[in-house]
């Protein structure tokens, strides 16, 4: 049954120096807050994945958290390339991060595959394509039937699994809607997770039968932090701060600058100011 | 309205291209315009999908990410990225697909990896995303990209994505039965795959476009088809339809 | 896109003697009425898929319809046996069918590949199990990064999927949502598809975001039978008539009693008859 | 209220080996009917999860089929059937399985596809549906049976879903590292893996139960552990929660 904790108190419990963890979500419900306070408890070594390594994986990396990423796109969405991860891989600042590199077609069939408890994901891919020729990860497996060859990648398993979504309820099971990614899927594969949620609510009322709900049974931690997915969003509740994108570009291409926003925004601060950065985003939520 | 930009004609010619029987698997930026500016004109039956899961959406503006809440406020449904490249994509019931990139080669070949070597480059790139199964799994693949000498290369960097390969039957001989890149629309020009040798070449000049303009822009010797068309200038009503759709886009991204 | 027909017309364009044919609906919202329509129109030589034949099966195999069966479960739900499948299979009447026999988690497995446009699925099962000895398309793959053996089944690729559904929009959409089986994945790995639907509606009023909805352009024809699933049912429109499920059980038994049965409900009747079955059974619609 | 049959004695036995913490999947008779028991009397927190999708589901009646409307509405929610094969069965999420047949051997091992031959059966019986995977992938398995030397043989005419092979470490060698079935709940006793040869020894007799009608209803000879409890008979309130749930499912399905 998942625990209800404060987010410091879930981070502390879970994420451990040296852990694999995907911090997920498809350009909708990214769990800033979660990341923010794992580079505030100064996590090391840890080896990250993500599909699309968007803001928090730049700030992850460019604070020296991260050893290793799994990814199959790393750019800041709409605006271009990431600063953090760019230094890092062309120049060491502060330190040369290894890469395991994916398409996304890899990334979301190994995340289903780590759901689904199989060693590996089958999918037809990666033909002529040159990922091939650097990432040992993939394979070719070929079909007892047809004959044909399919690629094979391992699945992802995290150690842990972090997650933002709109609700839980008092049991601890949490509910998600809109553009849900590879999410579920993660929390599956994960040995632990966390939840950030925007509220806590009595009941689901009105959701649909088929509705994309994790069992709280599923689930390590649940924390509430309003506003917790913020610059990205969350469905009904606050809209996506492009703006904030756009000016990251800029924060980040600058080690001072960029060290100067992280001391200001994350280290000095905690994840009750997510709430307020959300405050004028709220007519954008998208309703439905 | 004869005053129009490159990019316009480039999206433009790109939205012809496309008919409300297709279902699209749309990228940011030129792609999204593109897509959406034949929705609201010629092709109003069009499907768009886009990667993060929502089908048969139709935004309002232009995202500014492939996942803003307006593709899922405005689609039919949102399904999770996991069963979106498999049923969807993979499922081969796209029919045309977009890409662009950092570089491209005379086949169609796409690098959004890195410029220089993979492990110590001199750029690293956002990576492949989508491309490497988009390229392989859409019924036909259209790319949108502005030319220049340091985008159209010789020779990629990095295949991130196959197009035709080495050209001839290389495509099929990586397995690969759907038909790859069969348009690619520039800034300057409309290419098509020569059907022999794959190599593009130019079938159609965009207006008071020059063959040394083109030439100046491509790291290599292009290729012109032996009766070249010249693109017909946007239509008022396409550039009245397109640039509403950016002054919608701006001030809902900036409206924040 | 879909094209809206009657169900004459629609079982007519698309289903043909020697087809393959999933009539999908995991107990619940089983095409009943389209299943009839085929019957009275009379198919010969069918290859039929379904996870659980019942009732529907019984009748087309006891019809003389069927050639072969890809199945995982064969029974009356909760009653017994199916006697019209036993009589056929035990003592050749009307003739004897042709079984390929599967688990549910194969054949599952085997649609979900075949709506991926995969040529197998491979999945962790049929260790220990005798089906491997009597099923030539049960192999096994070895998985290349653990060595872990993983058995693999060719992808079900029906010529046609037929799917009973709650509405259809005026565009042709269809929506579905309680107990979906793997109707979603019948029709996705379909050549064609036939969709029986409860109503007709201008559109999906107050649907989630992640509603199950297929699109018009995967569906080839759509029809409008209310209670067409009957004695299955349809969440929110009517209960499952299990008193129905029970007297099959008699009505079966017996050769001349399952001919005249069939020959005044299926043979002189026709669609319009179901929302007749299901008048008394409104109240046990379920809701939510 | 001493008076009890046999066939809720073996339900009250079976749902007393069910806690809180249990994620179990439910087959329909009596695994159905104790899973639902334990949920009504001392095990609340319990999860119910149906192969028709329906996870965390509380049914008022009980259902007649693997996926009556009654088990969709009183979920936490409802997936796929892939999904639920895949993600939550196969994903090693289930901590109890429920199994039966209509043969069983001495180790677990269970029979639903055919009487006879597999080609010209005596019997063609229902198929393995869910029982081959849930077998190996499920924690445990708890096996609820009546007794009679029809159903439990000396040599099982099919194999449909392992439960200890043919003993020792053979359930291992098949590549399976789940418990297979820790429990046989029958009418007459409870039965329980010898730890080394995994054979089905009877560790408690249902009251008033004697080793002879053990013998008389088992077509092995069977072993008996050298202390044997008593199976405590079936408390007031056990039997009252059972008798309620059995007479609102009978009303909620003639009423039709």
């Amino acid at each position: 049954m998942a625990k209800f904790q404060t987010l410091q108190e879930a981070v502390a419990d879970n994420i451990r120096d040296g852990n694999s963890i995907a911090f997920e979500g498809f350009t909708h419900l990214i769990p800033h807050a979660a990341a923010h306070e794992v580079i505030r408890q100064g996590r090391k070594n840890l080896t990250v994945m993500r599909m699309t390594p968007d803001l928090i994986y730049d700030q992850l990396i460019g604070m020296g958290c991260v050893k290793k990423m799994i990814f199959s796109f790393a750019g800041n969405p709409g605006v271009g390339l990431l600063r953090r991860l760019r230094d890092s891989v062309e120049n060491g600042w502060p330190h040369k991060i290894e890469l395991e590199e994916h398409s996304h077609a890899a990334m979301a069939n190994a995340y289903e595959a780590g759901a689904a408890g199989l060693p590996c994901a089958v999918f037809r891919g990666y033909r002529g394509a040159e990922l091939t020729r650097v990432n040992p990860n993939i394979k070719f497996i070929t079909c007892p039937f047809t004959g044909e060859e399919l690629a094979a990648v391992p699945a992802l398993r995290p150690d842990v699994a972090v997650i933002h979504a709109l609700k839980a309820n008092r049991n601890g099971d949490v509910f998600m809607e809109g553009i849900t990614g590879v999410q579920k899927e993660a929390v599956l594969a994960a040995k632990r997770s966390i939840v950030t949620v925007e509220e806590i609510v009595d009941d689901f009322e009105g959701v649909s039968p088929n509705a994309i709900i994790l069992p709280s049974w599923t689930i390590t931690s649940v924390a509430e932090v309003k506003g917790g997915a913020h610059p990205s969003y969350t469905q009904g509740y606050y809209g996506r701060d492009n703006a904030f994108y756009i000016a990251w570009d800029d924060i980040a291409s600058d080690r001072e600058r960029f060290r100067a926003w992280m001391d200001e925004h994350v280290m000095e601060a905690g994840p009750e100011v997510f709430a307020s950065r959300v405050a004028g985003l709220m007519q954008k939520g998208g309703t439905r | 309205m004869s005053d129009f930009t490159p990019t316009e004609m480039m999206t433009v010619a790109a939205a012809r291209a496309l008919s409300s029987k297709d279902v699209c698997f749309v990228g940011i930026g030129a792609p999204s315009a593109a897509c959406n500016l034949a929705r609201l004109t010629h092709a109003p039956g069009i499907t768009l999908i886009y990667e993060s899961g929502t089908i048969g959406t139709a935004p309002d503006v232009l995202p500014l990410s492939i996942g803003d809440g307006e593709l899922c406020d405005t689609a039919l449904t949102t399904v999770s990225v996991p069963e979106m490249f498999r049923y969807w994509l993979q499922g081969g019931r796209i029919t045309v697909g977009f890409l662009g990139g950092a570089q491209l080669d005379r086949f169609g070949n796409i690098n959004t990896t890195v410029v220089g070597g993979y492990e110590t480059p001199k750029v690293r790139l956002p990576g492949g995303g989508g491309a490497p199964e988009i390229a392989i799994s859409c019924g036909e693949i259209f790319i949108t990209m502005k030319q220049s000498r340091r985008g159209f290369v010789e020779k990629l960097d990095f295949i991130t994505s196959l197009g035709h390969g080495t050209g001839g039957r290389d495509r099929a001989e990586h397995g690969v039965h759907t038909k790859g890149p069969t348009r690619l629309i520039t800034d300057l020009a409309i290419w098509q795959p020569d059907p022999e040798t794959k190599e593009f070449t130019v079938t159609s000049l965009h207006p008071g476009v020059t063959k040394a303009q083109i030439m100046d822009t491509v790291g290599w010797a292009p290729k012109f088809a032996e009766t070249m068309a010249e693109t017909p200038a946007p239509t008022t009503e396409e550039l009245l339809v397109l640039r509403d759709l950016h002054a919608r886009t701006k001030a809902a991204h900036e409206g924040a």
